[in-house]
């Protein structure tokens, strides 16, 4: 095999992991679109908190620090002693299901019957409330998040891609984070469970019915209002998870809200209301970009990892336009 | 309670379609509108100039544009930053490839190079709808912001990679650059804002902005009964981009001078101008400038009390400000969904029938 | 007197129409709320239409003397009809428009009409109805077209096009307006200029026959009084065929030269009057009524601190707004609260009333209760009453500003003389004075007295300042055996401004004191009872409650206590009292369709309640037939209680009870 | 029936010509093989029992919907693969079985909207209002005020749609189709849901508009009853098929309609 296509299959299978990781993302925007049509841009900033909580709790920090010091002049920024990994990852789940909880009493319940754009607004007003929150309460500066993740490029799988390289030729093998297979890996584990939750039990299959009519949901004899506390519950996990695997990677702060945006393409290409589509669309935005990033990249100046998967979903868009799994649109009169 | 309504009829169509049918409530707006010219120009300092009246007419302008076409023709979109780029940076290419251009004139033709440019992004509007139509404009906010980092023609090459706005004058009195002195900024943003505003109240209550209501509420109908979808949102998207261009116009050569267009236009610019279009109300003229005043003294206010009053850290200060946008901003899609503007009609409403309730 | 007017230079309706063209040519003349807007016609405008479809009735055959008939709700065109009719000698006779068939036959029969002016289709169906019994009923013009488009069109004309035909008539020889203006001119004020058909309650409607200068002569006098100008504005709703409407609107617009205002239909009356805002206006007591239980339900709604807003300043009101008014002396701080008051509650409830604007606001045809008066005139609106009627062209009293009473009607206008008969009739000579019924000498010559006077069938008398009280139909006032004045509807009246009270009936005539019948107000008395946690099954029930006799005698006493202050009445004080055993009901006979009592039949009907009152009993057994809703009949019994009241001295000290 | 009666329906000109039309949605036939006429000032009823095709049928005519198969004649001229908003300029008008106003707008609005396609001026001068935009402006509201006025609608005049009663809001739905002064009428059930003095009403402005302003109109409705009062002809579609073509008594008497409404089994 010639080096160029060992480049070729490396960048596909970098695109492939961190297309996992925005699907990741995307899958806590459809779940809870499916469950209550909310469009909620608050998904990126609830992994940020969910990271923030989850590195506090490690390092036992004392929350609102910061702020006890400006009111009341004490200076404590730690409690002395951390705690266990996984306790800290229990504590943040903890956490997450109190905000779910709270985000139906005092904002949901309000907005019922709202159309979708001001339920998306109060998603946007929330994302703008957790973020001045968890900086409040856990202090802005960048925190490296260690949870045992295992990290760092794969030396195993430089050599095995070494030997498939041409004789003689210049290849120093393949560069794959153990990072990035770990996060497949748990995204993979964490779609199969979701899809296995809502075929197989009872309130997955309520969280199915109210996705499609909200009275066949009441019938099934789960108030609404509980089943949008569990979906809430449910995105603040996957936020949790996508949380852990980007502060792994990149350290939490403020930018790791961004991967909100990262999943937006993938969302509008595989329709909003779809887990495979979310998990397919991932796939493709995160290959598309990283070869683009090698291809086009160059030929224009670079960086267009911001804007380029918008742009393939856009074009994708104007041909399709009820995304990869959706059905076709007949209008009626 | 106020209002002394009878006998304050009318005798025409003329009458009846004016922008203010009531008669204490049109002396009240021009009595406003001269305060503003005439008066407000006599007081103004660096610090009122700077972080409030330029703000809000900027700001104004904006959401008036925004709100045309999301409250309006009910086409979301979160690309407003971008925008607002574009016509920032036309204006900068305006001023520095012609420099005996009039400003006023540049002002307004950074408007129409963002309207081509918005015309261009909205022709998806035609078939993606909804959601996936604001995603999808989230396309040119991260385009648009991306070229004018990427390509060094658009800041002239300039090492910092800012792009800084010489002084012009008017009538002899410099408007943009450190020595224009406040009233003059103020009142070249009052003009333009004012004479856009009125504009756009002609548009929206005329054959273009019904059409352009068509399409919002039921397009499906608004085709068959002879709205041309093309020509309403296409016309939409031109004359909101026309807006928020000069509003970027503004911003960068009136208000700051100098921008950087990652920070300068980023995406929390869209949102900013989408809070304020909301909040303000949708398809509401009144309601752009209700929704930019809130948005634009709310942190004044808030950074006044916190850092002036209480003496806290800036950044202490910073987070919670944006906490307490973000929790008003819930509060009030849950008092009022439809906005200032709804809450001041349904007052007025309430005032016009005092003594009765209803 | 009548005389005084013929010398002036306009007599008659289309000379003050020319006049007002050349003197008020671009003020508004007339409005009408049409396609959402207000049209307007300027005098000279109003005079182009008039003459357009003048020369065109004329063009259909209409001459002097001919009778056009005029059908329809208060539209312009039917008024410029007026006017237009008038131009040529002719005379119009406006017809109610709510009338059935049979009595618009009998009045176009009796007028002798040859052509009808009317508003719409129904109109049209109806006249189409009758035309067999009409012969000389040649041509049916109307105003509204819909519907009317496959009609045949031989004898039947939209208004346009008769105007669209005068109007070529007068572009095609100039001659033609100059004569037309010519013939107006000529016209004398002595002609007929309008015949009011009277809506007779009894027997056949009389053709009432008003002179122009008389018409003329009447209006500016009134005009003058009130000092009406060509700047005020007046909402023309009532009636077209009642005298009122002509007189009010029409005859004073014509010598003011103020501008009338049509709302848009019947319903829109309201609303109409709210965006107008007139200067002048005139409503029936029970209008005035309806929109002061209006106010207060709507008030009911308004949270606790508006209501206290309210009544707080309704009460400053009361206290002081009507002196503020007449322009008495009020201190300072008084009228300090008041005018905080107008601009939190008066104003603003004048203006969704629509009564902002207004400086002159008459009341009449019925006595009005005086807390109802009261509250209007606190609130700063001028509102004064008149009396008058048909073939007075309207008034002949009327109240000057700062002089107005609940109780009175005013002092005469202008060149008014009125006598009080011996009987108490009232009879009065005037400038409007009317020329006689038309087509019926035998009935002019028993409404006139030998030396000419009109005798009205009201009783009344003149209180010492002057003013003139009207007490009741002189064929209804009686004597009681002692030889006082009993005059009943004047007790029922004044028992019937207590919101308790419904009904009254006052018996007394050829016997020896004055003994009522009286019916609770149900809702009034009901709610009360409510809020006392009174509870009760029935009418019956209530009205036997010894709270609710208490109240009534309280209200009874109060009636006597105002009676004994007024010499002429003070005689005739209410002795006993009983609250019947149910309500006064049309289905059986005992009110009249329009709500007046049947104090004959009553009489009859509760023969053994007449004779217990009379006889000193104090209560009184009593069963009666009645039909329920659903039209069965049922008897209804129950033991009626009676009470004695006090009376009191002429001069207001307490008079033994007998 | 309609009240201009200056000549039989059956030989006035033919306003539009509806040749073996055929429409389907992935497979499924709505339409099949139809071809009927509607002539200049008669009004054409479309009946037919649910499901019958009925709404497909003026979805095609007014080019919602792009027939496989057929082609559509108005006033003499083909009209192939036409945008719904074109047949709005060349005289097409319709009103909706599901109301179909723009809620956001008062009555006024709605039904000035409908003008639009009449209206000329472009958005430069009515950026600047005053003048030729604000005299075409008055123009039309004059248009409109006596379309308001036509059906008694004038106390509603600047209600938010959205609040008024269903009733109204049909009336209002028609208002907005004659603003377009239309010189043929589409009407999709304008009595659906109403009770029976509404539709009385509505029938009384449907012949109204017919006999005030010669307005063609075809209408569908489900109500029998109403339709043979108020019609000229009358089509019968059943499952997507042509089952009748006549006047309403010529209908009445047809067998197949009279199964096809009994319910008897198709074949």
């Amino acid at each position: 095999m010639s080096p160029d296509f060992l480049y070729f299959i490396e960048t596909v299978l970098n695109g492939l992991m961190s297309g996992v990781m925005y699907s990741l993302v995307a899958l806590g925007f459809v779940l809870i679109f499916k469950a209550s049509g909310i469009f909620n841009f608050a998904q990126g900033v609830m992994a940020l908190f969910a990271a923030l909580t989850l590195v506090g709790l490690l390092t036992g920090q004392v929350p609102f620090a910061h702020l006890i010091h400006a009111i009341f002049g004490v200076e404590a920024q730690h409690w002395g002693a951390g705690m266990p990994a996984l306790l800290a990852v229990i504590g943040t789940m903890v956490v997450m299901i109190a905000l779910a909880f709270l985000i139906e009493r005092i904002v949901l319940k309000h907005l019922v019957n709202q159309e979708p754009i001001i339920l998306f607004m109060a998603t946007i007003g929330l994302a703008y409330f957790l973020e001045g929150l968890g900086d409040l309460m856990w202090g802005s500066d960048v925190k490296a998040l260690d949870i045992g993740v295992p990290s760092g490029g794969s030396f195993w799988w430089e050599d095995v891609t070494r030997e498939w390289a041409a004789e003689g030729s210049d290849y120093f093998g393949m560069y794959i984070d153990k990072l990035d297979v770990t996060a497949a890996i748990v995204a993979a584990v964490l779609v199969v469970a979701l899809s296995v939750f809502s075929q197989y039990t009872r309130m997955g299959r309520a969280l199915r019915a109210v996705a499609d009519d909200h009275q066949a949901a009441l019938s099934v004899g789960i108030s609404l209002r509980t089943i949008w506390v569990i979906v809430w519950s449910i995105a603040g996990f996957v936020a949790l998870v996508a949380g852990i695997m980007w502060g792994s990677k990149s350290g939490v702060q403020f930018s790791l809200s961004l991967i909100a945006l990262k999943a937006l393409p993938v969302l509008i290409l595989g329709g909003f209301t779809s887990i495979p589509g979310a998990i397919v669309g991932g796939l493709i935005i995160g290959v598309g970009e990283k070869l683009a990033e090698l291809y086009i990249g160059p030929l224009v100046g670079g960086a267009i990892e911001n804007w380029f998967a918008y742009v393939v979903a856009l074009v994708f868009l104007l041909y399709r336009p009820q995304g990869l799994f959706g059905d076709k649109i007949i209008e009626r009169i | 309670m106020l209002y002394r309504e009878a006998g304050d009829f009318k005798t025409s169509y003329r009458a009846d379609q004016q922008t203010f049918p009531i008669r204490s409530e049109r002396i009240l707006f021009w009595a406003f509108i001269v305060a503003a010219f005439a008066v407000v120009p006599f007081f103004i300092n660096d610090y009122w100039e700077k972080s409030v009246l330029i703000p809000f007419l900027v700001w104004s302008m904006a959401a008036l544009g925004l709100n045309i076409l999301v409250g309006y023709c009910g086409q979301v979109s979160l690309g407003t930053g971008g925008f607002m780029a574009v016509g920032a940076y036309a204006a900068y290419k305006l001023m520095t490839a012609f420099p005996e251009m009039n400003i006023l004139l540049v002002i307004v033709l950074s408007g129409g190079v963002t309207a081509v440019v918005g015309m261009a992004f909205g022709l998806p509007s035609l078939r993606i709808k909804g959601f996936y139509l604001a995603v999808a404009t989230l396309a040119a906010q991260f385009f648009l912001v991306w070229v004018f980092n990427k390509f060094p023609w658009f800041y002239n090459y300039s090492a910092s990679g800012q792009i800084t706005a010489p002084e012009r004058l008017l009538f002899g009195v410099p408007v943009t650059g450190p020595n224009s002195p406040p009233w003059a900024t103020y009142l070249v943003a009052l003009t333009v804002v004012f004479v856009f505003a009125w504009i756009g109240k002609n548009l929206t209550r005329g054959r273009i902005g019904r059409q352009w209501m068509a399409i919002r509420d039921m397009d499906i109908a608004a085709e068959i009964i002879g709205v041309e979808p093309l020509r309403a949102k296409i016309s939409a998207f031109a004359v909101s981009s026309f807006y928020i261009g000069i509003a970027g116009a503004m911003y960068f050569t009136i208000w700051f001078g100098a921008v950087e267009p990652t920070e300068a236009f980023g995406i929390n610019q869209s949102f900013r101008a989408l809070f304020m279009v909301i909040i303000g109300g949708l398809g509401s003229i009144l309601g752009s400038f209700l929704g930019a005043g809130f948005l634009v003294l709310l942190p004044v206010l808030l950074k006044n009390l916190m850092v002036g009053q209480l003496g806290w850290a800036t950044d202490i200060a910073s987070h919670f400000e944006i906490m307490i946008v973000g929790a008003l901003i819930i509060f009030f899609l849950i008092v009022e969904p439809h906005g200032l503007a709804q809450l001041w009609r349904l007052t007025k409403e309430k005032l016009r029938l005092w003594p009765f309730p209803h | 007197m009548a005389g005084d007017t013929a010398r002036l230079a306009e007599d008659t309706f289309p000379k003050l129409l020319l006049r007002n063209a050349a003197l008020f040519g671009d003020r508004p003349a007339m409005r009408e709320k049409d396609l959402g807007i207000w049209q307007t016609w300027t005098w000279s405008q109003m005079l182009e239409e008039v003459r357009a479809f003048s020369l065109g009735l004329r063009a259909l055959g209409l001459q002097a003397g001919g009778k056009v008939a005029i059908v329809g709700s208060n539209r312009p065109r039917l008024y410029w009809t007026f006017a237009a009719v008038q131009s040529l000698g002719a005379v119009p006779i406006p017809v109610y428009s709510d009338a059935v068939a049979e009595e618009m036959a009998f009045v176009l029969k009796h007028a002798e009409a040859t052509m009808a002016v009317v508003e719409d289709q129904e109109q049209v169906d109806k006249l189409i109805g009758l035309a067999k019994r009409l012969p000389k009923l040649k041509h049916i013009i109307y105003d509204d077209d819909r519907g009317l488009k496959n009609y045949d069109h031989t004898t039947l004309h939209p208004f346009d096009d008769v105007q669209d035909s005068g109007r070529s008539l007068a572009k095609a020889d100039a001659g033609v307006v100059a004569a037309w203006e010519k013939h107006i001119h000529e016209g004398k004020g002595s002609d007929t200029s309008v015949i009011l058909y009277t809506s007779g309650t009894t027997g056949q409607s009389k053709g009432v026959m008003l002179t122009a200068e008389r018409c003329v002569g009447a209006a500016r006098d009134t005009v003058a009084f009130d000092r009406l100008t060509e700047t005020d504005e007046t909402l023309a709703y009532l009636p077209l065929a009642w005298v009122g409407d002509h007189y009010l609107n029409y005859a004073q617009g014509m010598v003011a030269g103020f501008c009338i205002a049509c709302p848009e239909g019947p319903e829109t009356v309201a609303v109409d009057l709210k965006e107008i805002g007139p200067t002048f206006y005139f409503a029936p007591p029970r209008v005035f009524e309806g929109l002061l239980t209006q106010v207060m339900i709507r008030m009911e709604d308004a949270g606790a601190l508006k209501r206290r807003i309210f009544s707080y300043f309704m009460d400053v009101a009361k206290q002081h707004g009507e002196a503020i008014l007449d322009g008495k002396p009020v201190p300072f701080s008084a009228r300090l609260k008041y005018a905080l008051g107008n601009m939190l509650v008066y104003g603003p409830l004048k203006n969704v009333l629509g009564f902002s604007r207004i400086r002159v606001a008459y009341t009449a045809g019925e006595a009005i209760g005086p807390d109802l008066f009261s509250f209007f005139r606190s609130l700063g609106i001028n509102l004064k009453q008149l009396y008058g009627q048909t073939e007075a062209f309207l008034y002949v009293t009327a109240q000057p500003d700062g002089a107005v009473r609940a109780d009175t009607v005013g002092l005469p206008m202008a060149n008014v003389d009125i006598r009080i008969a011996d009987n108490g009739e009232v009879l009065f000579k005037s400038p409007g004075m009317f020329a006689g019924y038309y087509k019926d000498k035998a009935k002019t010559k028993e409404t006139l007295t030998k030396d000419g006077y009109v005798m009205t069938g009201d009783a009344g008398f003149f209180e010492a300042d002057g003013q003139l009280k009207i007490i009741d139909r002189a064929k209804d006032v009686g004597k009681l055996k002692d030889g006082t004045l009993f005059a009943p509807k004047y007790i029922e009246n004044k028992l019937k401004f207590f919101p308790d009270v419904k009904e009254a009936v006052a018996f007394g005539d050829q016997r020896d004191k004055v003994c009522v019948f009286l019916n609770i107000d149900l809702t009034s008395v009901g709610n009360w009872a409510e809020r006392n946690n009174i509870a009760y099954a029935s009418y019956q029930e209530l009205a036997n409650h010894p709270d609710v006799l208490a109240t009534m005698e309280k209200h009874v006493r109060q009636v006597n206590a105002d009676l004994a202050r007024e010499p002429q009445m003070a005689g005739a004080q209410i002795a006993r009292f009983l609250v019947l055993h149910k309500e006064l009901d049309a289905d059986d006979g005992e009110l009249t369709r329009t709500q007046k009592v049947r104090r004959g039949f009553i009489a009859e009907r509760y023969q053994p309640l007449i004779d217990a009152l009379y006889s000193g009993k104090n209560e009184c057994d009593i069963t009666t037939e009645v039909t329920y809703e659903d039209g069965r009949k049922g008897k209804l019994s129950a033991r009626v209680k009676i009470r004695d009241v006090e009376r009191f001295a002429a001069n207001g000290m307490k008079e033994a009870a007998e | 029936m309609s009240l201009v009666e200056t000549l039989p329906a059956s030989q006035r000109d033919i306003l539009l010509k509806v040749d073996n039309i055929s429409l389907s949605f992935g497979g499924v036939k709505a339409i099949t093989n139809i071809s009927f006429d509607i002539r200049v000032g008669e009004i054409r009823a479309i009946i037919g029992p649910n499901g019958a095709g009925k709404t497909s049928m003026l979805n095609v005519i007014n080019g919602f919907y792009h027939p496989q198969e057929g082609t559509i004649t108005f006033e003499g001229v083909p009209r192939p693969r036409m945008r719904p908003h074109h047949a709005a300029t060349h005289g097409v008008a319709r009103t909706f079985q599901n109301i179909a106003l723009f809620r956001g707008m008062s009555t006024l609005d709605n039904i000035m909207t409908g003008r639009g396609t009449l209206m000329k001026r472009n958005l430069l001068w009515q950026a600047l209002w005053t003048g030729p935009a604000e005299r075409e402006e008055i123009e039309h509201r004059e248009a409109v005020e006596k379309i308001i006025d036509f059906l008694e609608i004038q106390h509603i005049r600047k209600t938010p749609v959205g609040r008024l009663p269903y009733g109204l809001q049909k009336r209002v739905e028609l208002g907005r189709a004659l603003a377009a002064e239309p010189r043929l009428l589409l009407l999709d059930e304008p009595m659906a849901g109403m009770n029976r003095e509404e539709k009385e009403d509505m029938s009384r402005f449907i012949l109204d508009v017919n006999s005030q302003f010669g307005t063609t109109i075809a209408l569908i409705e489900h109500d029998m009853g109403v339709v043979m009062d108020l019609s000229d002809r009358v089509v019968v579609l059943d499952y997507g098929k042509k089952i009748g073509d006549g006047t309403p008594d010529e209908v009445r008497a047809n067998q197949d309609v009279i199964d096809a409404y009994l319910g008897v089994p198709h074949e």
